[in-house]
């Protein structure tokens, strides 16, 4: 089984929680699903949907046929009809006025339902399930199940309701829809899946970093970074984390910078735009060594671009970005699981090396949602790094001139300890210098951390067959398309795998080498123009790929969309 | 208890014979050792300047010497992070009046609990002498020819703090070490945004704000029986300027600082506290299906 | 003479229905057509927010749409480039008072002759609602969770901006067109900085500064007999917050605007204007040993 | 003859002007000079210097040996003797106090004379010119010929104070000083160079903005920029330039930006601080269009690093500055000739191309005064690049799709054409849109730009040997020092030539793979630590580079040091 659902309306109408519903009911019975947003700029109107797909076998990625769409407007009709798949239905709320609809496409009463039953038009989601549950001939004691579930926490009556509104609409599709669906799931049992976590990228990184022993977060909202900023700041008070929204995006990478100096682990979120403003305060992060971890959940540039859809164009800017040179580390995570995963570890690595990380996320990351297993923290560790000796020590230098480069940490308030830090040239007191030989030594400094950091980064992976012909490279969230491309093509008998980079900065080379020895065609597929991480590799090693799959109009790739274009260059 | 030598200073001050910050480093000291708070309880941090220089000629304190017209966000940071800290906040009038304005002024509605101290010479020193936003209408140099100098009115950093929202707003003299110290003691005390607008005659590059100058315009607020609680009357005198520099207190008040609107933990700090790793699992749990 | 078609939008209104900006929009038109100024010589700029995409939506007019925080730098290089534009700043509350804080009072105490236009709404529309620097102490919002809400006074855009030094300053109310559209025109003819500060409804987020609450809320500033001669007066009124919003102008004064001290050329503009290479040559001559 | 003098002393002392009455001596005598500056982030005191080296051949770089010391403070001796060449002569001040200083050496009584002879304690620098040409044997007729030339402008008896102060310490000298010295240049006539203008990098680029048609300049002082701005703004009044210190860096784009949407050639002066405030608007410059050049005078960062000195660092942040892909051009002239010619191009290729162009120069380039050729502006010409024809047009579009990329400009105050521009992705007419061709073809627009970019820049320069088995590869101001080791070790028979590149970005790479080619090995040399034109050079080829040499200090190189490099990796 492996369905999509294209839910498409107006912002405002209630697409979200016809979504949220609907993934839910399959969650709760047992499958796979992966959810994409697409939205305009704007808060209400306009053309906004959500896609969902469910599956009895893992999914992460968005595919481009669809079976079913629920539309709440014409629009959300006519931009997705092309895409239907044959046998595939639409279904529409019945307040929309069409002349033009195949007879096997159904208007439902959606709201109409939702208020006479349910008493409120918002019931309008359970009306949505209803319908088309009965059309793929879903049992309804599942649904009934599933949704007893969900909104057990609200009350018996809530429950009732919904199921009677789910009911009522699954009984009259029954009766009034007359086109038949090519997915009938009349036999269904519960399905494989056990992941009943249901997370977006954000969260994922919200929970990670709140995991970690986040303490201070400061932001300023942007697209598509804000849910992480408020998921932080609707935990705030539970957990006792200082957070603020700041006057600009200069003052919140300075307000972290300063709370890490005086001991609190912090972070900021932002997109490229905001970043652009942050970097002058990561250059001094860098050289007075203060660890900060910063996330920029990527959109299409340059400038305000696209501000709400999905690029990967920010990488060679945030590894460069600020004036001089110094050591700094990128990851880039696949999907909502993973960001867990590198949230805690982004802390970690930035106390240990007392550099910036900074965490590449990207709307498509930013706002999927997917079913995880249950995450378990108990495994956390937090490693703050080399702190200096408990106790009076006038002698303390902040900056002591160690082989590897990290200096012992101590932090405003202990006693006994003077902490002195500067964005100048400094000496191992922090106190500012102009002398040539120490500017050297502090150089040397921070270029000895580079080999640690790169021991301690986790190498890309290579999935699919190890000695196939052509290997796709990917890096951060176009895994999930370019990894069911790889899985499709590699069914069909092409010699094909995948090399996957989540620790981008600085790059780990030895596999890649390895891969570019043993492959005959490397192929970098990213969603840019230029090919930034293919840019990136050749810098690193020389070796450039044979060919680019570029993706950027905003909207997240497929593998259906990979596969067109590994056919269109002859590859496959 | 503190002693001079323990402030002594690990470097040799790199400001001109006769700078105007002199008077305000021996000011510091003195305000330090009259507190008698524990040396690593203070913070001082700068941005970036001749005036911003002073956390290397202190010695035994805590510094951040940041980002040009940023020390005001750090100082925000490294406050909340540990309030049991004196944050004190050292800056230029270009530091704070030009790329630091916006910082300024929002800190201030924040009521964020800083001492931010102005080393106010109407120049930029450090970058040789172009005028500052708080340089006079006329004002002349390398960046503002004749006719006709500075082409714009300066900014006025007390009455925009007054209006703004700060609970303590103060004008200091260099040349007036008395005074200037007792204005700093109570800057740093004070809880909430509080600001001295101090006149650092840049005896380098300002041949109009000079000692001389300063010593014949400076007249004493509160020996001129100046009400310090009336907000009007404070941004009037504020709002003084040309001929007559009014030095003391303008305004005081008491509203709640920023620290004690956010989710700080309620004994200790930020600093030290740590998140529960059963809550988070807790959230994560109820997250589940 | 200008007529409604000319000015009919390029695009689609995206902004949710019932939202403030609809008057400003409508105002500005009638404004524009009132003027009667040539189309070509209107220069609409704005930041990003709902508010700032106002430019699309006003057809025959240039525009520059720039970045949040930003339009009255980008506006004032427009302006002094050439001089015969009229240039409107069409500004969120984040993107003017934010983001952009530190320009607007820069541009103010510079005196340039631009007309800001402040789509007031106490959000961020644009980001989904989170409090901005306007909305009052205590106002609720994702960002600004309960107990307390916003911890902070709010930024009080018409008070600053008479202390800045702008020559022009008024408050506006997307509910009272006619008012508006007279606010506007002096404000686009004015010599000098002038602001509208325009209350505007945001009828998805906002739900304590609403229609209503306006509505009820407001009185004219020109009925009850004040005077806008006066600095200390429009101040006291700027500073009445809260519970009553005065509507109207609260200051107007004249005095240099900012290109009267640039080296602009006295006939024509910038843009126009060449440099002589004979002089380029002299100079570089002289420069010869 | 090739001598040089170091004068040092503290700032404030007047170390500069005696520099520069002793440059202008032997430039007026027919001589090439080339002079470097070296001082402290601070106003008055601590140690500063200025190294002047007279020859007659050209020269384009400072060298390690020092001939004459002028000393007005005890450091100056302290620092420099060991640099001091067998044979060279330290001056200094009567007033400063040394025991230890051997025989030759020789204490002149420099202020005294100024404020005896001349009534004027600033006449010390023809004091200290009258010594120096005194120990050198310069004939005293050419001295005083000319310091007529010099200080004619000021009237008569400033000559005639000047000549007496410096003839009465040239007596002296020929009195009291009882060392030799080894250059005796008593048969002296006129040198060969007729070059008269002496000049900076900072000042040529301020002129040559100028001669561009510069009308706009919005900036925030920073070093070592700042002296370009200042230039413009005491000619600003003069051209009619609109000139405006503005509040930050941030604005001050933004404002040049503007004015040149509406039609004003604009530019901005930084340094990488300042860029980094700026990257935000140079990515909209970029979306919307408008072209703008921005000169960012290098320093030794991260952070605020060592601000007065030098340093090569900031290449692949500017190459990559700001969220999104986007054309851009950057220069890097070598010298202060070069500098003019950048300036000229720079605002021409901006327009052009409509992209925003960025001029790197470094401290190095910036403050270094040579002389220079007449420059002849008259060749000069100002291509404003595509413009809408005139005209009432109401169906003009900013923005029209074409082959090149480049569409017609027009300006805010044409009569019956409208302009609209944004930072969102736009449609043609400039007005906002989420369509996903749209944003397609702006996104090819943009890359359609790049070949003709590229078919518009200098290639690099190869000189030296074309056939040589070693390269050095360098680019911006380093080409001095590394010519004159090239030449150096040449002459010693080493088989060594220099690929140096002015026009850096995008990269031209036709010649580079051809040296690449023919080289045995090709050597990076560049001031900063991680030879960040070579791992742009790799991004763009694949080639890598045998090895580095890189200096980070903040110190100039001199040839003798890349000389040394060679040898200890045992290349020469
Ligand atoms: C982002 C940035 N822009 C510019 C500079 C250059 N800069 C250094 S100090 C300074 C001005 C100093 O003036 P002020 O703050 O008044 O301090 P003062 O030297 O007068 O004490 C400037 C512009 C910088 N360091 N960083
Ligand atoms: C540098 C930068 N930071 C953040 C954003 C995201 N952003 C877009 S609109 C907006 C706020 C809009 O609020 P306001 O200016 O009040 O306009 P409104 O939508 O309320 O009209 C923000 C923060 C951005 N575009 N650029
Ligand atoms: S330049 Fe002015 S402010 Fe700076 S140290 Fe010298 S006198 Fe003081
Ligand atoms: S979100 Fe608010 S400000 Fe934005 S369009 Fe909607 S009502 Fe207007
Ligand atoms: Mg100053
Ligand atoms: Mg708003």
């Amino acid at each position: 089984m492996d369905i999509s659902f294209n839910i498409g309306g107006e912002a405002g109408q209630g697409i979200d929680t016809i979504g949220d519903l609907l993934t839910q009911v399959f969650v709760q019975a047992g499958f796979y699903t992966f959810t994409i947003k697409d939205f305009e700029s704007r808060i209400r109107g306009g053309y906004n949907f959500t896609q969902i797909r469910v599956s009895d076998r893992p999914v992460h990625t968005s595919v481009d046929q669809i079976d079913m769409i629920i539309a709440l407007s014409r629009d959300a009709v006519v931009n997705q009809r092309e895409r239907l798949a044959d046998g595939g239905v639409i279904i529409f709320d019945d307040s929309v006025e069409f002349d033009d609809l195949e007879a096997c496409h159904y208007p439902a009463p959606l709201e109409k339902i939702a208020k006479e039953v349910g008493g409120d038009a918002r019931m309008m989601n359970a009306a949505a399930l209803g319908a088309v549950l009965s059309i793929l001939n879903f049992p309804f004691a599942l649904a009934q199940e599933a949704l007893t579930g969900i909104f057990e926490r609200k009350g018996e009556k809530i429950v009732a309701s919904n199921v009677n509104v789910a009911k009522t609409l699954y009984d009259k599709t029954k009766e009034n829809f007359t086109g038949t669906c090519k997915y009938n799931l009349e036999t269904l049992e519960s399905g494989p899946s056990k992941d009943k976590l249901l997370i977006t990228g954000n969260r994922a990184l919200a929970l990670g970093a709140i995991a970690a022993n986040l303490k201070w977060i400061s932001s300023y909202p942007m697209s598509p970074s804000t849910s992480l900023f408020q998921d932080v700041i609707s935990y705030s008070q539970q957990f006792k984390i200082g957070a603020l929204q700041t006057e600009d995006e200069i003052s919140s990478l300075a307000m972290a910078i300063g709370a890490s100096y005086a001991g609190a682990r912090s972070m900021v979120t932002t997109s490229g735009g905001g970043f652009s403003l942050m970097v002058e305060a990561l250059g001094f992060a860098a050289m007075a060594e203060v660890p900060v971890v910063i996330y920029n959940a990527q959109r299409p540039g340059p400038s305000t671009g696209l501000p709400t859809r999905t690029e990967q164009a920010d990488l060679l800017f945030m590894g460069f970005a600020s004036q001089g040179e110094f050591p700094r580390i990128m990851l880039a995570p696949k999907d909502p699981l993973e960001s867990f995963d590198v949230a805690t570890r982004a802390f970690n690595l930035a106390e240990k090396y007392q550099v910036p990380v900074m965490i590449l996320g990207d709307q498509y990351l930013a706002d999927s949602v997917m079913n995880v297993p249950r995450i378990d923290v108990s495994t956390i560790t937090v490693d703050r790094g080399k702190l200096a000796k408990p106790g009076s020590n006038p002698e303390y230098k902040r900056y002591l001139f160690i082989d590897d480069g990290v200096s012992p940490r101590a932090f405003p308030g202990d006693e006994g300890k003077t902490v002195v830090s500067a964005g100048n040239v400094h000496r191992e007191d922090g106190h500012i210098t102009e002398d040539a030989n120490i500017r050297n030594l502090m150089v040397q400094k921070f270029m000895n951390k580079i080999p640690k950091i790169l021991a301690d980064l986790n190498p890309p992976q290579l999935y699919g067959d190890k000695t196939a012909e052509t290997t796709l490279m990917t890096w951060g969230s176009t895994w999930g398309a370019a990894n069911e491309a790889v899985e499709i093509l590699a069914g069909r008998g092409k010699s094909i795998n995948q090399l996957h980079f989540c620790d981008i900065f600085p790059l780990r080379t030895e596999k890649l080498r390895d891969v570019f020895s043993k492959s005959k065609r490397v192929i970098a597929v990213e969603q840019n123009v230029t090919s930034q991480f293919a840019a990136l590799a050749r810098m690193e090693t020389g070796l450039g790929v044979s060919q680019h799959i570029n993706k950027y109009d905003g909207r997240a790739m497929t593998p259906g969309w990979i596969i067109g274009k590994l056919k269109e260059a002859g590859i496959v | 208890m503190i002693i001079p030598e323990m402030l002594e200073g690990p470097q040799k001050v790199t400001w001109c014979t006769g700078c105007g910050n002199f008077g305000i480093l021996a000011a510091l000291k003195k305000a330090i050792i009259e507190l008698d708070e524990p040396l690593h309880n203070i913070v001082l941090t700068s941005g970036i300047g001749c005036s911003s220089k002073i956390p290397h000629y202190v010695g035994g304190i805590n510094s951040l010497h940041t980002l040009h017209g940023r020390p005001i966000p750090f100082a925000t940071g490294v406050h909340l992070a540990n309030t049991d800290l004196k944050v004190i906040v050292h800056t230029g009038d270009g530091d704070c009046l030009a790329e630091g304005l916006g910082h300024f002024i929002h800190a201030a509605r924040r009521n964020v609990n800083l001492a931010v101290l102005i080393h106010n010479n109407g120049v930029n020193g450090l970058t040789k002498g172009q005028y500052s936003p708080s340089a006079p209408r006329g004002y002349i140099s390398n960046t503002s020819p004749p006719p006709p100098g500075a082409p714009m009115d300066p900014v006025n950093p007390t009455a925009l703090a007054i209006i703004a929202g700060a609970t303590y707003v103060a004008r200091g003299f260099s040349g007036d070490q008395k005074g200037l110290v007792v204005l700093m003691k109570e800057a740093i005390t004070h809880e909430g945004f509080a600001v001295v607008d101090i006149l650092q005659p840049c005896v380098t590059w300002n041949r109009q704000l000079t000692w001389k100058y300063y010593n014949e315009h400076t007249y004493s607020l509160q020996e001129n029986g100046h009400d310090v609680t009336n907000r009007f009357q404070a941004m009037e005198k504020a709002m003084e300027n040309g001929d007559r520099y009014p030095v003391g207190v303008f305004y005081r008040s008491s509203s709640p600082h920023l620290a004690a609107g956010l989710a700080l933990p309620e004994k200790g700090n930020l600093k030290n506290h740590t998140n529960d790793l059963k809550d988070v699992q807790k959230i994560i749990d109820d997250l589940m299906l």
